[in-house]
């Protein structure tokens, strides 16, 4: 594995919109931002601040970098995949071509890419496949054996079938209600997955109890969960140090680290999954600078 | 026209002519007045990916604590209308790490420090001063921050900022710890009832200025889960949103030494800032220098976008020197 | 997914169901929690135009002092982030036309009145509270809201709101010149460094309620002319920036009712409500009714949307009745 | 005159924007707005929120009516020209054909009409003449001779020139610059325009300085002064009382009242010049309720 180095560069720029669609649930956004699109790598996200002058939402939304296009008609450009939930979400889905958005990235770890050519399976929940076409094509340029499961609630919640099947050795579909692919969860079908392609890598990208399971599954079968969480975050650039979770460092010792620099991909076993619950990260009490018992 | 806002443009005159160096105390000059808010800027290697550390008049880390702490569960924070709740719990290295790795990496690069201290008791807090007088890259330091919206662990958790007399024994101890030419900044807490009393406190015992404002305690719910957002339950509110009670504060300060109710001391003014106009507001109602705190998270080079901008405001308005705008809207010309 | 937001939806249940009354005291049963804000709505005929005022579960009105009063010169307000600064300087008619003129309107439209007094003096407020109970239209009235957040003119203009005997004086004066079956809510500034204090104070002195909260004292600043924007230099500052201040006052105080410092009586919570969802906030946090203030000037008719959002809620989140909802963040159930 | 009653019918509607151009200095919106236009009279204002659902600004900004169209394709229209002086204004130019804003009104009181058939000025001070078109159609049908003058500090500043030519018996421009018209103020040619018409009625919209001169040459000429003023609103609908100015009421006694409900048209003798000074208008000593030295 070669980690991406923790401080990489970042740029920030106005990138113009130059397409948007529909696709499923999610829509479908074409930046112009070549500053992104040339240091990008894949499993790192971009920061856009959300509406104009008059805006009372201060902090910005992190999207996973789908795509990037180094260079093109319009200069480089990246691709994001949004689902719209809150305020700012929605005021981006709402932009129109030659809008603009101000977008801070890359940020965050890549994924760590296998120095040896050894199977992969690639696993997205959701939207969380976004980032995992770019992903599949590196791996397979390295010629790793590549195989893909997408999970979702519904059909219309799952992205990228069609380009899972173009870009990977193998795609698998389950959905919660059986309207598309198998009937159950990624966690159902996995293991076998795993089993049969004998992979070395399980990379995962989705809600975080999935992102639990995967890890397990990985274990059991003696490979190795690579997964991108995500955490709220105020900043996205590592300054404000609400995005933390408990993981545990190479001397066996859990901090509370920031996801936006230090993930947001993660080793899956350095994870502390018992820490988290209903949303919430407890800070284990075994973690370094915890607090006391009747202290802080 | 009788409206609240005069939309007369100023004729734009060169700006490359204000001179923007103030001096806090110390004899240390700095180049201009902006800086970075503690607990916005983390310890500098993040935010010098977007500008140079060393174009700030002063870098003010996270506040720093005697031991390393985890801080709190998350989660840690909560987007409010023009603002945000946060609620890390100082999550930090603890002092040792802080100096032996953080402090001389911002004097590698050339940046002017203004650590913020903290504690649970006023002699953790003398300690954290002590180790800090004491390390090695202490040169890069230019004033120190104590930061006394803690809980005071000897007083059921009271905020030592909340009582003038607890506010006072910290800055004391602290003030004894450090050369004479360190200045020290008592950074205040707005939740009080009367913020003269608090900066009149700290001035006494040793402050040889102020830091206004710390944000302000507030709480929001999670309305699907109907319980509280944080995992701290309160949190504290920060953002252009709480900018009115800062300039308030501020200037209620800066009236209170105008009329020899509190010595004179500079006040670093911090709260809302965004924009180089909401700089100026401050520094109008007597500020001598800006932090900027929240803006960061939307604008990573917010500081240096802000002193551009103020830099052009004073020129336009005719200012040959920053320092001659500093508390101008009481009338009285220079402070 | 570990977020701050649950964005699961919930399903939607049939909304005719919830039963939104409340009783605040003196047995005079509301239909719903939704009321205007004293100084946001005027006294009634101005938002009658946009909807039924009797729609409400009760109208406050402009605070109402003994005398007539200009209020303060222009400007008198300035625009902040996500809210607004005021400096009315409680213009108004005085007791005497309010009662002639104002009071009889609102009963004759059938609404429910709760309205806001002030004084410069606690006689004054007895005063006015005297008037107001010898009037003819006073069986509209609910209840009395005292607006402690007045300069006591006896103190050197110090607020009455801040300190706790000042405002048990005022409470207690108006107290007994009221029939038992009409309720005083104490309103209380947020400007204080302990709110509880403030509070028990006021309920130990007779107040039947405690209204949360007031403006915070905040200050804008004119950039172009380099002084101070308002005609009265500071301001209240209101609108939905503040809504963290007044969700953690109404959910401290609640805590302390829970805990057995404070004896438990009804809160209105007041700061911030533009929507149901901050509606919702307030209500989880420990307030049995509501008020709408600044969103009024953004939404003519806010404050009945805000009612017809917070039932659906409600609805959603298969409650039966609006009281089961009150206080349901402390997760003690019904306070 | 025939005051229109104090609290007229309104409306609150969300209006689509039909057209948005550029006219000089200024932007001229048509916003589909049949209950407003229905309702509305010369003189009479309309309050437009600005920014959308994440907008930190949460006061709206208030606009005269420039012109209604109570029926017609898309229903009824209302016209408005804006200058964009702040966030508000700049947010309101912004808007595309198909954007919303929400709208109330018909706001405050009309231009009170004479009952006689008595010459009239208008004066109009840069986008301050937007109402006065639409005030003249109505004084010409009711057999006025109107003449209108129109100032500004520059040519661009100007609003109406060629409509004015239509809708009046004549047309007097004034520029600060002379960039157009007669270098000067709308004051130096006044006195001749009201004594060549022997015109009863002065009608002003424009800065306040202008309305107070205009109110002090009519009433040397004889003629009364009806004047539309611009206070900083906070709520457009009588609620908030940030509003006020200083005015004498018919029993002779000063108050501060509500321009946006008793305004924003006031008799121009019965508002205290006196009061106001660069922006700030002072509670005049006698004034109802002012404070007592040493009082409040
Ligand atoms: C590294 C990373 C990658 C992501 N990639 C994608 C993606 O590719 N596509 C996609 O649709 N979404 C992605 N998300 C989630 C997305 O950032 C949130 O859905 C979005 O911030 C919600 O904003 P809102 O204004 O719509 O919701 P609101 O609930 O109004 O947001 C309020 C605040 O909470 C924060 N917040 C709320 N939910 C989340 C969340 N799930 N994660 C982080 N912050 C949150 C917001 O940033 C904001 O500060 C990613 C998040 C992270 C951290
Ligand atoms: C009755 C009336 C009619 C008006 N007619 C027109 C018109 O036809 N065309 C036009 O371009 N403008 C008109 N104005 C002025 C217009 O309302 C202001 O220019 C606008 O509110 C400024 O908003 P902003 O956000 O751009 O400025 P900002 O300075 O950001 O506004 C901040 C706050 O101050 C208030 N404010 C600032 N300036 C004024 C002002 N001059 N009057 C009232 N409130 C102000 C705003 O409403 C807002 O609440 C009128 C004002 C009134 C009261
Ligand atoms: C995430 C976060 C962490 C903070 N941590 C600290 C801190 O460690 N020490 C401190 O004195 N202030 C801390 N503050 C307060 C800021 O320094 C500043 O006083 C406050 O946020 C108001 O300024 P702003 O509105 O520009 O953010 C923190 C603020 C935020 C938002
Ligand atoms: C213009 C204005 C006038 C006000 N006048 C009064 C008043 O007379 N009496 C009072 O108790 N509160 C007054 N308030 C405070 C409000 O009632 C309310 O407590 C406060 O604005 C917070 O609520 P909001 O954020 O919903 O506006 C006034 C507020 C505003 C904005
Ligand atoms: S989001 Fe700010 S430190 Fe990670
Ligand atoms: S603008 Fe609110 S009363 Fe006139």
């Amino acid at each position: 594995m070669s980690p991406a180095p923790l401080r990489a560069r970042v740029t920030q720029e106005v990138a113009e919109v130059i397409a948007t669609k529909r696709v499923g649930a999610y829509q479908h956004l074409t930046l112009v931002a070549p500053g992104v699109a040339e240091l990008a790598r894949p499993g790192q996200f971009v920061a856009l601040a959300v509406g104009g002058e008059t805006s009372g939402t201060l902090l910005r939304r992190s999207f996973s970098i789908h795509k990037v296009s180094p260079s093109g008609t319009y200069g480089g450009t990246v691709e994001i995949v949004v689902s719209a939930v809150g305020a700012g979400t929605r005021w981006i889905v709402e932009r129109v071509p030659h809008d603009t958005i101000d977008v801070v990235g890359p940020l965050g770890k890549a994924f760590p890419l296998p120095t040896e050519a050894v199977p992969c399976v690639l696993v997205g929940g959701g939207y969380g496949s976004a980032p995992l076409f770019w992903l599949a094509s590196e791996l397979r340029e390295r010629g790793c054996h590549v195989e893909m499961v997408l999970g979702a609630a519904s059909e219309d919640r799952l992205f990228g079938v069609v380009e899972a099947r173009r870009s990977c050795d193998g795609v698998t579909v389950t959905t919660d209600d059986g309207s598309a692919g198998q009937q159950g969860w990624v966690s159902d079908v996995l293991p076998g997955i795993i089993g049969r392609t004998g992979a070395g890598v399980v990379y995962g990208c989705g809600p975080m109890g999935m992102l639990g399971s995967i890890t397990r599954i990985a274990e059991a079968h003696g490979a190795v969960a690579q997964v991108a969480v995500e955490e709220a975050m105020a900043c996205g650039v590592g300054v404000c140090m609400t995005c933390v979770m408990p993981v545990v460092g190479g001397d066996g010792r859990t901090r509370m680290v920031r996801s936006c620099v230090e993930g947001p991909v993660f080793r899956g076993d350095r994870v502390r999954w018992d820490a988290f619950d209903g949303g919430r990260a407890r800070v284990p009490d075994d973690a370094v600078g915890a607090p006391k018992v009747g202290g802080h | 026209m009788t409206t609240t806002h005069d939309t007369t443009r100023h004729p734009v005159a060169p700006t490359a002519t204000v001179d923007m160096a103030v001096d806090l105390g110390g004899g240390h000059r700095l180049p201009n007045p902006l800086m970075t808010a503690s607990g916005c800027a983390a310890n500098g290697r993040e935010l010098h990916r977007f500008f140079d550390v060393a174009d700030l008049g002063a870098f003010v880390t996270k506040s720093v604590m005697a031991d390393p702490r985890s801080g709190r569960g998350t989660p840690r924070m909560a987007e409010t209308p023009s603002g945000m709740l946060n609620s890390i719990g100082l999550q930090g290295p603890g002092i040792a790490a802080f100096v032996d790795d953080d402090l001389p990496w911002l004097h590698s690069v050339g940046a002017r420090v203004l650590p913020s201290i903290a504690g649970g008791s006023s002699t953790e807090y003398a300690h954290v001063a002590a180790t800090l007088r004491a390390s090695r890259a202490f040169d890069a330091v230019i004033g120190v921050e104590v930061n006394i919206s803690c809980p005071n662990v000897a007083n059921r958790g009271l905020v030592f900022a909340c009582d003038p007399m607890a506010s006072a024994k910290v800055v004391a101890l602290v003030r004894e710890q450090l050369p004479r030419n360190i200045p020290v900044f008592a950074k205040l807490s707005p939740d009080v009832t009367d913020i003269t009393a608090i900066a009149a406190a700290c001035v006494k015992a040793g402050a040889d200025g102020l830091t206004m404002i710390n944000t302000l305690l507030g709480m929001s719910i999670d309305t699907d889960r109907m319980q509280p957002h944080l995992g701290g339950v309160t949190g504290g509110l920060s953002g252009p949103g709480i900018r009115p009670v800062a300039v308030r504060a501020v200037w209620q300060v800066r009236q209170a030494m105008f009329e020899g109710r509190i010595p004179t001391v500079p006040i670093i003014g911090v709260g809302g800032v965004r924009t180089g106009r909401d700089a100026l507001e401050l520094v109008a109602a007597g500020a001598s220098a800006i932090q900027v705190g929240t803006a960061v998270f939307n604008d990573p080079s917010a500081p240096v976008r802000v002193l551009a901008e103020l830099t052009e405001l004073l020129g336009e308005r005719g200012y040959a020197r920053f320092t001659d705008a500093v508390g101008a809207a009481h009338g009285r010309g220079r402070p």
